[in-house]
């Protein structure tokens, strides 16, 4: 278990960092849903000689980056309500069809945040149990994609971990994340726990192991 | 005698809706979000009516306004939460409307569904979720399902951008969202559009929704847009 | 039981006139799906004055006439595979969104020919039982149309009965024809049997009786 | 790097087929019949094929030539009589091939579903039919269904209209038919076009197949007429 002291005291990789190391793992003409928020940044670092495809649920594929202020469509926006482009070789659809991307399984990577990632895979994050239950597309994103990874801080603001036994949130989905990427490291997920493909370099395995709720290995 | 689904008075398009009926709202956001066929409703008076939607409204504009009149008994929708949501928080919070909460992709599929002649139907989303409760659990290929049921709706309330006469629609970019599937999944479809041309000048290819789903048109040239209205601080009625 | 006597000792209404009868019957401004053979020529008695739009199974909604020789374009057909046109405020669409139309009850009317149909609205009209078996749309528009037309001969060409007190051939649906109009009368289904609302003036009653496996009532 | 999906032999196309394989046939009739890729599968001598089409073949040209060359096991197919029908006869007949008979919509309906993540649902088609034998049966609002479950595919093999590299397609008139939804089914679509345009030509409101259910791109820009081939007598190969 973690111990509370160990709380920021060194410091992981920034956002920029993470999502640098998530644009990496996205290869060559894959087709990709990044969560609204944090994942969004993503697609800021991907490698030169790469051409990924944005699929947004609200019935857009090929979207692209943000317009200028004198460009904005107001029906042309993200599955977050913000305004966006469409690239050359893009194209609409209804939300039926574009779920149909996403359940049907022909979306390849999503990026999304968590709350709490279990060992097995359980993903909890779109729900504190508190306040107006608000869902939209998470569910059919990690029911539906074909390689599911999260992006998140390892701890809390609260300084809990994250990466945990069982989940004590509402479920977005039992045992779909394939890959964490964290301020701290990026960890598959195994039979055999947390599988360690990539440290932080300030810090060591017993400090992983500190803030995480659950077997981490090499 | 030519077949004309176009209408002259907001009235019109609204003179079958009854109290207790279950409505659904296109629109994604504000785009494609019908605010004068809504802001119709609300002179209307209709109640106890029961809205699907993905979004529960913002401000006191469209979709916000009318529960904000309490004209709603229920809420079937993905994502209730909005930063700009007022109305719906406040009677949600005083246990005033109810909340149905449904993954958007199965909110989609539900719809397309119910227009589509298949009551019922398998998916992977939300299995072993709380949203899973209650629901009919079933293997296939050595995967867990769940069955969900069609959502049926008397009206759908659209937004287009362009019809003909026959009903025939093209929507403005992702302005397209969930109009097309409500048009297909409601006994009597009600378009408000920006623009109506000859049926000669629709292009066969290029329609998204066929005249067959749609059942009232009325031309709102210039509609309300949503975010301009709460950032003026718009309460309709 | 019919005497086979009576075998075409009276003659009955020929084609046109019963699809005459039918198109008389289609409102103004109704979806219409016309089964392969016999039923396509009702297009050709709509009264002045009302538009029917008429869908093809293929994906055609707004079906119009046969083209000229020299119009036919072999990516324009009919549910017949037959060149046709598309009329001004028609549309194309694929094959699911064209049964969405036919299953999701969006069709007013079908008509279609029969082999049989009983007294409870059952139709055979798919298959002797015998060849390879071919169902095409016949099940889909029977289940799904709102209002399900039968346009037939009363008797087999060997003097048979098609309208039956129970079905022998496989059936295409049960309970799902609305009317039946042959060359000697319409009739409706009714939980009463079969209700003649319109009667072939060189018959009677007793005739039709007669050439009827089942009760007939006015 | 550039996404590019477009392939400049039929070999290429079909380097992945493999003996066993079930594949989708676009076409409803002969239009978007994929006659090329057709032949190209007869020159593979791929085996043992189960295919999934509206129909089963005309003369001795395209699906009815693979037929004939006995390379498939087993159709699944709503209608596989034709006047011109002559190899799946012959075969049927002499018990060398099999057939599964579906409803035309129900058979649309499980492409789409398989497409779309869904393992199963329920209609009412063939309710109380001989086709109905064995299916799972079920109540929704006092009237019954049956449960029907997706046919999902290897390949499917299509004719478009027009592409782009990406793989976006549009197709011409009623040569639309199975063919988009065949693409959404199969784990690799492949397809023939008469046109590849640029990218920035795609008008993405008019694009019916987008590019994620497409996967390998020929350019057939003068295809076989299956009506005149067979008229002129024509055998493959």
């Amino acid at each position: 278990m973690m111990n509370s002291d160990l709380k920021n005291v060194v410091k992981g990789w920034d956002r920029n960092t993470i999502a640098s190391k998530i644009a990496d793992d996205l290869p060559h003409a894959s087709y990709v849903n990044l969560g609204i928020g944090m994942p969004e940044i993503v697609s800021q670092h991907i490698k030169e000689g790469r051409e990924i495809i944005y699929h947004s649920e609200n019935g857009l594929l090929g979207m692209g980056p943000t317009p200028n202020e004198n460009e904005i469509d107001l029906d042309l926006i993200n599955a977050g309500k913000k305004p966006v482009t469409i690239l050359p070789g893009g194209s609409f659809c209804h939300h039926a069809d574009s779920f149909s991307m996403i359940r049907g399984g022909h979306i390849d990577y999503c990026v999304l945040g968590a709350m709490e990632v279990s060992i097995k895979g359980d993903l909890a994050n779109w729900s504190t149990g508190k306040g107006i239950p608000a869902v939209g597309g998470a569910m059919d994103l990690v029911a539906g994609a074909k390689n599911v990874f999260v992006m998140t801080q390892h701890i809390t603001k609260e300084g809990k971990p994250k990466l945990v036994q069982n989940c004590t949130l509402p479920l977005t989905g039992a045992g779909v994340v394939s890959r964490v990427y964290s301020d701290y490291a990026v960890i598959d997920i195994t039979k055999e726990g947390f599988k360690v493909i990539d440290m932080n370099e300030n810090i060591s395995i017993d400090y992983l192991q500190n803030i995480t709720d659950g077997k981490v290995y090499l | 005698m030519l077949i004309n689904k176009i209408k002259a008075e907001i009235s019109e398009m609204l003179s079958e809706i009854f109290d207790g009926a279950t409505i659904m709202v296109g629109g994604f956001g504000e785009a494609g979000s019908p605010i004068e066929l809504l802001h119709g409703l609300i002179d209307n008076g209709a109640k106890d009516l029961t809205i699907i939607a993905n979004n529960a409204g913002n401000g006191r504009v469209g979709l916000g306004a009318l529960i904000g009149q309490k004209q709603v008994r229920k809420v079937i929708c993905s994502f209730a939460r909005s930063a700009k949501g007022i109305t719906f928080p406040e009677l949600y919070n005083n246990n005033e409307i109810e909340l149905e909460v449904v993954p958007q992709g199965t909110l989609a599929e539900r719809i397309r569904a119910a227009g589509s002649g298949i009551p019922a139907f398998y998916t992977a989303t939300a299995v072993g979720t709380p949203l899973a409760k209650g629901k009919e659990e079933k293997v296939f290929n050595n995967k867990k399902y769940i069955l969900e049921e069609a959502l049926y709706a008397d009206f759908a309330f659209v937004k287009a951008d362009v019809a003909d006469r026959y009903g025939n629609l093209t929507f403005n970019k992702t302005a397209r969202n969930f109009n097309p599937i409500m048009c297909m999944a409601a006994k009597q479809s009600l378009i408000q559009v920006k623009k109506i041309i000859e049926p000669d000048k629709t292009n066969p290819e290029h329609v998204i929704t066929p005249g067959i789903f749609v059942h009232k048109i009325i031309k709102i040239d210039n509609p309300i847009i949503e975010t301009n209205a709460i950032e003026e601080g718009m309460i309709y009625p």
